[in-house]
C-alpha cells in the first residue's frame, strides 16, 4: 500500500468522509462510479414497471400517491448522477452506457407489473428491500453519495409505508382484491431477495468495497434482516410468503428460509427476464425522441447568453 | 332556464374535468420525457392538476347532493357526461405539442382563476385561490418552454409552430359562454369569459412575437366539450382511467 | 392433480384466448394498413380469429359449467384469468412485426389444428376442423409476406429481419408441455405439443432461406402467458376490449 | 352538339350503358371520375368513425358485425377505385388528391362517434340515407359504376339492418342505452340529412348530370324519401327525431320537416367539421407508413417476374 493510499484507508477507517477534490485509489473512484451510477440507472428504470399503472390507478390519491413516487425515482436519479458526476464521468456517458445495454440496473425491474396489487407489492416489498441497502449506505465514506443516500432514504420509506398501506387496503377488502394481493406477493417475493445479490460466498469486490465502506453490510445480513423484518408483516395481512421452508428459528432468533433460485436471478441478469428488453427500449426511446428537446434547450441558452454578453458590451 | 344548482354543478365539472383529463394527459408522460428534470416538471404539473380536480369535483359532488364525490365523479362517468373542452383530451403528440397546449391553457387557466378567486361562492375563491398560486409557476414554464423551441434550432421552431397551428382551433372554445357560464355571471360566481379573451390574446401575441413564432390568425372554433361532445380520444383516456374501478365494481382501494 | 375437466377447461381457454387476442391486436389494423388490400386481408384473418374465439369460449364455458358463455368469458375476467401465449399479446409494431408474429402464430396454429382434428373429443375435432381450413389460408398469406418483406427492398428486408429477432423469444413458450397439455395428452384430447416443433422450425428454416432471411439461433424462452403470466400490454387491450361490458353491466347490445 | 353527342345522348336516352372504351364527352368522364373517386374516398374515410369501436365492441358478435362491415367499405372503396380506373385515373393520383386535401369525400365522416350507440347509429341513418343515394345509381348510365353499385347496394342495405338492429337493441336496453340511443339520433339526424346534398335550387351541375343519367333523382326528392322512410322507424323505436317542424302533412303525404343547418354544412365541407383534421391525417398517416410495403411487394413482384422469365430463356 502506497503513503496516500494508507492515509486513504486511515480517513475511511475513521469514519471521516472523502469528498471529490481530496485523492482516492482508481479503484475506489471505478468501484463507485459503477455502483452509484447502477443505482441510478434502477431508479430510472424502476420508474417503468410503476409508471405502467399510473394511468389506470383506482382512485385520484392513489394516482397522485404514485406519480408522486415515480418522480421521486426521477429526482433520486437525479441526485445520484450528480454524485456520480463529482466522481468525473458525465450524466449523457452514463446515460449512453445504459441505453447501450452495457451498465446493469437493479434486476427486479424487469419483471412486469399485472395488476394493481403489484404496485402495492414494489413498494412494500422492493422499497423495503431497497431501504434495507440503503441505509447503511448512509453511513459510506463517500461525501457525495452519503447525503444522496441521505435523502433518499427518507423518502424510500415514506413509498415503503405507502406500499404497504395500499396492500393492507388489498389484503381487506374483496376476495377478489385479496387473491391480487396474494398474488403480487407470490410473483415478487423472491425477486425481492434476489435485490440483495448474490450469497457472500459467490459475491466479487465485496470484501474491498466493505474495506472502503462504501459496502457496509454483507448481501446475506441484509436479506435475512429483510425476511425477518417481512414475513410478520405479511402475516399481520394473512398473506401467505410463497416459501415452504420458510420457518421461524427460535435458536437463531431469526427466520430460516428457502434457496433463492439464482439460475433465475443469472437469467433475468443477462438479459433473459420478462422485460429486459422492453424497459431498455422504451428508455432509449424516450432518449432518442427527447434529443431535439435537449439541443433546442441548448441552442435557446447559447442564444440568450450569446445576446446577454453582447447587451453588456 | 337551468336551475343556478344545475349550473353551479355543471361549472365545477368543467373546472374538475379540465384537470383531470389535462393531468392525465401529462401523467402519460411519466418516464417518457426528454429529460429527467422534465419527468419531475411534468409530474409537477400533473399532481397540481390531479390536486386541483379532487377539490373542484368534491365541491361539485356537493352541489349536486347526490352522494358522489370526486373518485365517483371522475371514474364512474361515461363521455359524453364529461365538460372538459376538447383542448385538454388531444394527444400528447410531440414535446412541442404538449407544450403549445399547456400553454394555451395555461394562459386561459390563470386568467380565469385569477377572476374565480373574486367569486361570490367562497368555497370556488379558495380553490382557485389555491390553484392560482400553482398555475402561475405552470404558466411560467409552459412559457418558457414555448420561447426555448421556438428560438431554438430550426427543427425546435418548427414543430413549435406546426404544434401552435395544430391546436389553435380548439382555443375558441376556452372563451365561449353558454347558459351554464351566464348563471354564473349572473350570480357574481363566475367571470364572463369572453373577457379573459384579449388578455390571454396579448400574452399569446406577445410570447409568439419572442419566440420567433407567428401566431394563427383567429379562426373557426372547434366547440362542444363543455357540453359533453368530445373527440374521439377521450373515450380510450376513460377506458384505462376507470378501468379498476369498472372492473371491481364494490372495492375500496 | 388437476381434474381433466379443470384442464379440458384451462385448455380451451388458452385456445379461445389465443384467438381473440390475436383477433384484436389485427383488428387494430383496420383502416391504418399499408393497402386496401391489405385491410381486407387483415380483416379477413380477424374475422376468422373472432369466430374461432366464439367456439373455443363457448365450448369451454360449457366444460366449465357455470353459465358462462364466450362473451362472458371474453369481457369479464381479468389479465392474470387470459390464457393466451405471450406471442400474440405483442403490439403490432410495424407491418414487418404483425407479419413475423402472424407467421411464427399461424405456422404452430395449422400444425396444432391439424392434430386437434383427430381428438378424441368431437367437439374438439370439429371447431379445429373448421378453424384448420381458415388457418391453412392465414398461414399461406403471412408467409408470403414475410418472402415478400424479406426478398423486397433493402429496407423491408431489414424491417423484416429484426421482426424476426424481436419476437422469436415468444416462440418457445408454443411448444411447451405443462399439466394441462399432459392431461389432455392423456386423455387423447390433444397432441403433444413438443412433437410439433420439429415440423414448425423446418417450415421456419425453408421460409426463412427462400426470404434471404436468417432465423435467430434457438435460445432463451419466453414464457409464462398460458398460466396467466403477461406482459404489461395485455392489460391495456382488455381496458379497451371490455370498457362497455364492464361500465354496463347488466346491459345486453 | 356534335354528332358524337347527339349519339351518345340517344344511348343514354335509350339506357343502353356506357361502357369504358366508348366515346363520351370529356365532361362526362370528368364529373364521372370526381362523383366516383368523392365516393370512393368515403368509403374510405368512413372507415375511421366506425373503426374507432373494433377494439371496444360490446359483444364478440357485435365485434365481428362491425368489423366485417368495415372491411366491407374498404371493398366497395376498391371497387369503386377500379370503377374509376376504367375511366383513364390510376388509384394512385386518386389517394394523392385524398391525401392533398384536394378532392372530397362525405361531409359526415367528419362527425366523432362518441358512443356505441354511434355506430348504430351510422349503420341506421348514414348507410340508409347512402342507399337513398345509391340505389338509383344501380341505373346510371355508366356500365362499370352501375355495376359497382348493384354489389355495394346489396351489402349496405344489409349493413343498414344491422345498424337498426343494433339501435333497437339499445333503444329496448336499460335507460343508460335508451339515452344513448337518443343521443345518437340527435347528432346523427341533421348530418344525414345533408348528406343528400344542398337543395335543388342551389345544386351546380345537376341538371346535366340528370340528363347523363348519372344523378336519377333530385337531392330534395332523396331527403324527402329518406325522412320519410326514417321517421316510422324512429317511432318505433320510441325515439324522438330532433325536429320541431317536423310533421306528417295528409295533403302531401310526406312528413314536413324543418330546414337544415347548411351554414354548418359548409363550414363541415370547406374543413372545419370536428374531425376533418383527424381524418386526413390518419389516411396521410397510413398511406406514408404503408409506403415501404407497398414498395418491397412491387420489388418482390419485380424480382419474381425477372427469375421467371430467366428461367423460360
Amino acid at each position: 500500500m502506497s503513503p496516500e493510499e494508507r492515509a486513504f484507508q486511515d480517513r475511511v477507517d475513521q469514519d471521516i468522509k472523502i469528498e471529490p477534490k481530496e485523492w482516492m485509489p482508481e479503484a475506489y473512484r471505478k468501484t463507485l462510479i459503477r455502483q452509484i451510477s447502477q443505482h441510478a440507472h434502477s431508479e430510472i428504470i424502476g420508474m417503468q414497471p410503476e409508471g405502467n399503472w399510473i394511468t389506470r390507478a383506482p382512485t385520484l390519491e392513489r394516482k397522485a400517491i404514485l406519480l408522486a413516487k415515480v418522480q421521486d425515482e426521477a429526482g433520486h436519479g437525479l441526485y445520484l448522477y450528480c454524485a456520480a458526476e463529482t466522481l468525473g464521468v458525465t450524466r449523457d456517458e452514463l446515460m449512453e452506457q445504459l441505453n447501450s445495454g452495457k451498465a446493469k440496473y437493479s434486476s427486479i425491474f424487469n419483471y412486469p407489473t399485472l395488476t394493481w396489487a403489484d404496485i402495492a407489492a414494489i413498494g412494500w416489498l422492493v422499497d423495503g428491500a431497497a431501504i434495507m441497502n440503503q441505509v447503511p449506505l448512509q453511513r459510506c465514506s463517500y461525501g457525495p453519495y452519503s447525503r444522496a443516500m441521505v435523502r433518499i432514504c427518507k423518502e424510500e420509506s415514506f413509498h415503503q409505508r405507502q406500499g404497504y398501506d395500499a396492500m393492507t387496503k388489498l389484503a381487506r377488502g374483496t376476495p377478489e382484491q385479496k387473491q391480487m394481493a396474494q398474488d403480487a406477493l407470490n410473483r415478487w417475493w423472491w425477486p425481492s431477495l434476489m435485490m440483495f445479490g448474490p450469497s457472500d460466498a459467490e459475491s466479487v469486490h465485496s470484501a474491498q468495497s466493505m474495506r472502503w465502506k462504501i459496502k457496509i453490510n454483507t448481501n446475506d445480513e441484509l436479506r435475512q434482516k429483510f425476511v425477518d423484518q417481512t414475513v410478520p408483516q405479511a402475516e399481520y395481512l394473512g398473506l401467505t410468503v410463497p416459501d415452504p421452508d420458510l420457518k421461524w428459528n427460535a435458536g437463531r432468533g431469526q427466520y430460516d428460509f428457502g434457496e433463492v433460485n439464482w439460475e433465475e436471478f443469472y437469467q433475468v441478469i443477462s438479459g433473459n427476464g420478462p422485460c429486459n428488453r422492453q424497459r431498455l427500449r422504451t428508455r432509449v426511446k424516450a432518449y432518442e425522441e427527447g434529443r431535439w428537446v435537449r439541443d433546442a434547450a441548448d441552442a435557446y441558452a447559447a442564444k440568450k447568453g450569446a445576446r446577454a454578453k453582447a447587451q453588456a458590451a | 332556464m337551468m336551475s343556478d344548482q344545475a349550473a353551479l354543478f355543471e361549472y365545477l365539472l368543467r373546472l374538475g374535468d379540465n384537470a383531470l383529463i389535462l393531468g392525465h394527459r401529462l401523467s402519460e408522460w411519466c418516464g417518457h420525457s426528454p429529460a429527467l428534470e422534465e419527468d419531475l416538471a411534468l409530474s409537477n404539473v400533473a399532481l397540481d392538476l390531479i390536486g386541483q380536480t379532487q377539490l373542484w369535483l368534491n365541491l361539485a359532488g356537493d352541489v349536486e347532493g347526490r352522494g358522489r364525490d370526486a373518485d365517483k365523479l371522475a371514474y364512474l362517468r361515461d363521455a359524453r357526461d364529461f365538460r372538459n373542452v376538447l383542448l385538454v383530451e388531444q394527444p400528447n403528440g410531440d414535446f412541442a405539442a404538449t407544450m403549445a397546449r399547456q400553454f394555451y391553457f395555461d394562459a386561459w387557466h390563470y386568467l380565469l382563476l385569477r377572476e374565480l378567486t373574486g367569486s361570490k361562492d367562497s368555497r370556488i375563491a379558495e380553490i382557485a385561490a389555491k390553484g392560482l398560486k400553482e398555475v402561475t409557476y405552470h404558466l411560467e414554464r409552459s412559457r418558457e418552454w414555448v420561447l426555448r423551441l421556438g428560438d431554438g434550432t430550426e427543427e425546435s421552431h418548427e414543430r413549435m409552430q406546426t404544434a401552435l397551428d395544430d391546436l389553435w382551433m380548439y382555443t375558441g372554445e376556452l372563451f365561449e359562454t353558454d347558459e351554464v357560464d351566464q348563471a354564473m355571471i349572473r350570480s357574481g360566481m363566475g367571470p364572463d369569459l369572453s373577457t379573459l379573451h384579449e388578455p390571454w390574446l396579448g400574452l399569446m401575441h406577445a410570447t409568439a412575437e419572442e419566440a420567433t413564432l407567428t401566431l394563427p390568425q383567429p379562426g373557426w372554433a372547434q366547440r362542444g366539450g363543455k357540453r359533453g361532445m368530445h373527440s374521439e380520444h377521450l373515450g380510450y383516456i376513460l377506458a384505462d382511467l376507470q378501468f379498476l374501478q369498472r372492473a371491481y365494481p364494490n372495492a375500496t382501494w
